[in-house]
């Protein structure tokens, strides 16, 4: 199998579903003429045109309020939202709009959308520029949340997104888009709601998700170095959440961390635990570490940014904590 | 127009009034729930306006739907059933007073949040631009609502991409409790239009037939290809802003006096003076009208609830996505 | 003591504390003149004048973002959302200024604002009116969020919020300002950020908050008929999040249930079973129980939205079945 | 004014310059980290807009903030000092490139949320309109964010309750690569004020005197109490948006032909040729500034790196309300 980046599997996810129907298109801040800033949309406005690669001024509530409105009309609009942090200037269409109007009108129209955007903190953006409220949109029923950690997984569950009736939104990590893995040739799609075990382990279970994930695979190299073998279940989605692999792993390791890069308050791996803990009850040989993000704004100094962060080596300490 | 069209204008407002005023009496009884704000008033605003569209014209609104839904076609029984929260309803009781819509008469919906609607007007006309329909999107909204960032990014947005979106301010003269002059820098709102430099047009609500024309006009400019186009409507509501409204922000006096240009008066008086139709047949009409609402709650009373199953319905389209927690 | 409602405690707070500091002022929609949507600033106009209950136009974002600037000025502004449902639409304002400047700018400033608002379901609103989600908003450091449920605590937490230079988030229910309770007389003021025993009891702990609680003090009221003796913790604040009462309960019962109004999924219940998971875990006698709402967007028949809120009966259910 | 002014300008000016290109240099060095937006070209609109103000005036800006920074007083050390994430940063390393502030000079900061700050700037005029003080708040803003609700409800706000806030945008053709006509419905910004009633004018930004001026004048109008005035302010960036864009929306013919009319270069030439200041007197103020940036620079350098227990300071104000949670 082929490796490519982050960025490479997510482009490619797009640029296929673009080709293979046209009413995918794609609307944003910068995605045309500059290409993204992220560059995943570099080249489309050449090949697909002003008309499905559309720029449109600073207003991320029209962004998502006018995909939400295409959608209703049955396109399969691809929404940017530069980063999750501006999600909040678009909150209302995203929590009270997308993730509700087809129930509230007893499922008369569906809104085929997706909201790609990208989180994370690591690059020295400050405090309002480098969030993962991952948690707070997939406290929201009505959304899917998804937020993929290697490029075989982005690529096929963006393609699953694009192709979902339901609103998606797909979170990428801004420090990831070079990360290199192997993606199948062709044609795939993964569905969205599947946990999946990144390394099979024994000895612990580490839930992970998006940048959760590279340093929980870090973690378990140098885990494995010491004799510990570290099995690591991927979550992939936020909404829908699929514990199954999560708890049969548990089952078996008794013992569980679960690692994120937002806060740790309220964050995924509240959630997370608190499920373990009501189903797996029987199976508990330790209290459950969280890794998450200390609560402080992210600072704009390096050295204090990255004492905020989760680290490979609070991962590890984690673990030897559950052991 | 022909005779028929005149009597059907006539027909529909007082059709709107009269389920409004069961609806107020309904609320009283405790058959309503939640917020319920009521067009009376304001009735030929709507009618006028979408008496003009074209079956492809989309039409999106706010929370204050229900004559909205009348006039696109909605049957009144339905209406009525949506406000009882009956399965029976437009949005099987899912949606209740605010939030009635009927996809198939191109009605996508009245809407709660205030403005939220109108970057969702700028997306409906954009998917007719992209499939290269002609339909216009013909997007409501209240004078207050002209104050949220919504409005300025969503008009802003119709112009820059030229989509075929009809504005149309409602402009009777209060938010809730709040005077138009106190809440937004200019109280004539078509000078909003201005600044995004939209062409604009300031029309008289209370005369059905002005309404008609300026808004088929106004259509033909969006349908030609030309872009957005911004109408002010100036209107007034004689009830309160909902139901439960202490009243504290206006005289008596002023909804006396705005009472006298009562839309429905006005009109009744240009059909007979203008002898377009005898008082008997619009007698005629009201009482069809009577019977009709009478009809169409009984037949909301006697409609069943929706069952349990639907709560967990429509949360998602697929299937097996719904998060089991709910143990 | 004198018994007065949720209501007039709230007002009175307000009442006095502009009586007290002429640097504290309302802003918000209909405050002035209707005299709130909730009647709780009935009457401040004619007494406080225009000038100090400033009635707003529709435009949230802009009523949060003048209070944060106004505030920055050294006034003590009282912003008021209608609904919490509302707060969606001014979430930058709230999560990303009010939650960050103060930290953003090595504390040159200070922030001394409230935002008043209410939340909560069970009025036949619809999926967009009726929400209770407290959760996402306790999720940001540098926010205060504060959630009473009783009319002595509504008084002297708002007062202490209006007093404190950090930003605080002071939600209200919608369906208890007719809720009567013992309010001391005169002067008196309740730190931010102490759970306190609303119920002392030594068979069960039940935590919750706001609405929460009310349905846990009927719930408790049922059980001691069938002699059990549930001890009901109030969070009152969940960000700072006090645990210490809820810890030492639990150290004696060995059993929690968790009362919220809002959703289950990555809800207030979550963060808290999690800590008592990890900080009494030698003490876990049976899972703990999250009583919440369930994961649908609310609706408005009357009968289905009872479904999907937590009912009195719930709380019952979970009670006994962690005993 | 006198020489002193007319050279503190050109001082300000070419520090600003300064400044921006030892910044790049030490962004490319990796000493800076995040976004780095620099001022290089719109000099002139700072400088002239700040030369105006009285000391009780407020400014805030949005994140291409350090021209402002400097000209509202903030020494080049402290400025470098804050790129470099340093303890002695005016705002001790937390903020960076976007997040300058002084509050004891009046300014309130650099905001990186597009349009955010402008309600912010509402308040602040509010606050002293509340406390019958006669500061009038200047708040900057560019182009781009002229499409966000935040600038329609701050605007409208200003103009509802009359605030003292002298609305400034200045226009440099993009938002990032976006121009202006293909984001806003009018490209000429002042016509927005328009939709507000507010008093407006456009100028020339690459003229600090033009601009002086107007700020002059604008903020008498604000001063004495007749509300908000807006201006727009042409001007242009001669870098990237930011360091590391790739430039695809632009000629370089187009950046060219704008630095003939370089805003230093001007004034340079006006002082001169209107025998204002010798040539001699403006290469020695050149000169002070380079020995102040290189001393600046090296201030920076030298400087400590924030302790670690500043991570968990500030979050609140009040000891003990920090979340126990990171044990
Ligand atoms: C974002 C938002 N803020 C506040 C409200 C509460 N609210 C509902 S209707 C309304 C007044 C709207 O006035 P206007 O737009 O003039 O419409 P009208 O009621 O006069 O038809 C307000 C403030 C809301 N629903 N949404
Ligand atoms: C709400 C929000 N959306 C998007 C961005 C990303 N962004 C940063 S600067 C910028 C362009 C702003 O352009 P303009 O207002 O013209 O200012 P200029 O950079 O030209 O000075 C964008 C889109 C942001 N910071 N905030
Ligand atoms: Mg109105
Ligand atoms: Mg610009």
């Amino acid at each position: 199998m082929p490796k490519i980046t982050m960025r490479e599997a997510i482009s490619q996810a797009l640029w296929e579903e673009m080709e293979r129907d046209p009413k995918v298109f794609v609307l944003g801040e910068e995605v045309g003429v500059w290409g993204g800033t992220y560059a995943v949309t570099k080249g489309f406005y050449d090949h697909f045109g002003a008309e499905r690669v559309r720029d449109t001024p600073i207003a991320e509530a029209a962004i998502i309020g006018a995909a939400i409105g295409a959608a209703m009309t049955g396109l399969r609009p691809v929404a940017e939202l530069m980063t999750i942090n501006f999600a909040f200037s678009a909150m209302d269409h995203i929590v009270n709009e997308a993730a509700k109007l087809h129930y509230m009108f007893a499922g008369q129209f569906v809104l085929p959308l997706v909201i790609r955007t990208v989180g994370g903190g690591g690059r020295q953006l400050g405090a309002t520029h480098s969030q993962t409220p991952d948690a707070i949109f997939a406290h929201f029923p009505g959304l899917k949340v998804v937020a993929p950690g290697t490029p075989e997984d982005a690529k096929g569950l963006l393609k699953s997104a694009i192709r979902s009736d339901d609103p998606v939104l797909f979170i990428e990590h801004a420090t990831m888009y070079q990360v290199r893995g192997e993606v199948p040739e062709g044609e795939y799609t993964i569905p969205i709601g599947q946990s999946k075990i990144q390394r099979p382990g024994k000895d612990v279970t580490i839930v992970a998700y998006s940048k959760g994930l590279e340093l929980s695979m870090k973690a378990a190299d140098q885990l494995a170095q010491e004799g510990v073998e570290a099995e690591i279940v991927d979550l992939r989605s936020l909404r829908p959440l699929d514990m199954g692999p999560v708890y049969e792993s548990f089952k078996k390791t008794n013992r569980a961390v679960i690692v994120e890069e937002g806060w740790k308050s309220f964050g995924v791996g509240a959630e997370v635990a608190a499920r373990i803990y009501e189903d797996c009850f029987d199976y508990l040989d330790a209290p459950i570490q969280r890794v998450a993000q200390k609560e402080v704004p992210l600072p704009y100094n390096r050295t204090l940014e990255q004492m905020a962060l989760p680290q490979v080596e609070d991962v590890i300490k984690a673990v030897k904590e559950v052991l | 127009m022909d005779k028929e069209q005149y009597l059907d204008l006539f027909y529909q407002m007082v059709l709107i009034r009269r389920v409004e005023e069961r609806a107020a009496e309904l609320y009283q009884q405790g058959k309503i729930g939640g917020f319920l704000h009521l067009y009376i008033g304001q009735e030929a605003v709507s009618t006028g306006l979408i008496s003009a569209r074209l079956p492809q014209d989309r039409v999106i609104t706010a929370y204050r739907d229900h004559g909205v839904a009348i006039n696109c076609g909605i049957p009144a029984n339905i209406v009525i059933a949506e406000l009882l929260g009956k399965a029976t309803g437009c949005s099987q009781g899912k949606g209740g007073s605010m939030h009635m819509a009927d996809v198939s008469k191109n009605f996508w919906g009245g809407h709660a949040i205030v403005g939220a609607h109108l970057p969702l007007a700028s997306g409906l006309a954009l998917g007719d631009k992209y499939a290269g329909k002609d339909g216009v999107t013909i997007c409501m909204f209240g004078d207050g609502a002209t104050n949220i960032g919504y409005f300025h990014e969503a008009v802003n947005l119709s112009k820059v991409w030229d989509l075929p979106v009809l504005w149309v301010c409602e402009n009777n003269l209060y938010g809730m409790g709040t005077a138009v002059e106190r809440a937004s820098a200019v109280s004539e709102i078509r000078q909003k239009a201005e600044g995004y430099g939209i062409p604009n047009e300031r029309v008289e609500g209370m005369n059905v037939l002005e309404v008609r024309d300026a808004a088929a006009k106004a259509l033909d400019y969006c349908r030609s290809g030309k872009g957005p186009f911004f109408l002010e409507i100036t209107t007034y509501r004689y009830r309160g802003h909902s139901m439960g409204d202490p009243e504290r922000y206006r005289k008596a006096e002023e909804v006396k006096k705005w009472q006298e240009t009562d839309p429905i008066g006005i009109y009744h008086h240009y059909l007979t003076s203008n002898t377009i139709a005898l008082e008997a047949e619009l007698d005629a009409l009201e009482a069809k009208v009577a019977d009709e609402v009478q009809a169409a709650v009984a037949f909301a009373e006697s409609s069943p609830e929706p069952g349990p199953e639907a709560l967990f319905e429509n949360v998602y389209v697929e299937k097996g996505t719904s998060i089991q927690v709910n143990k």
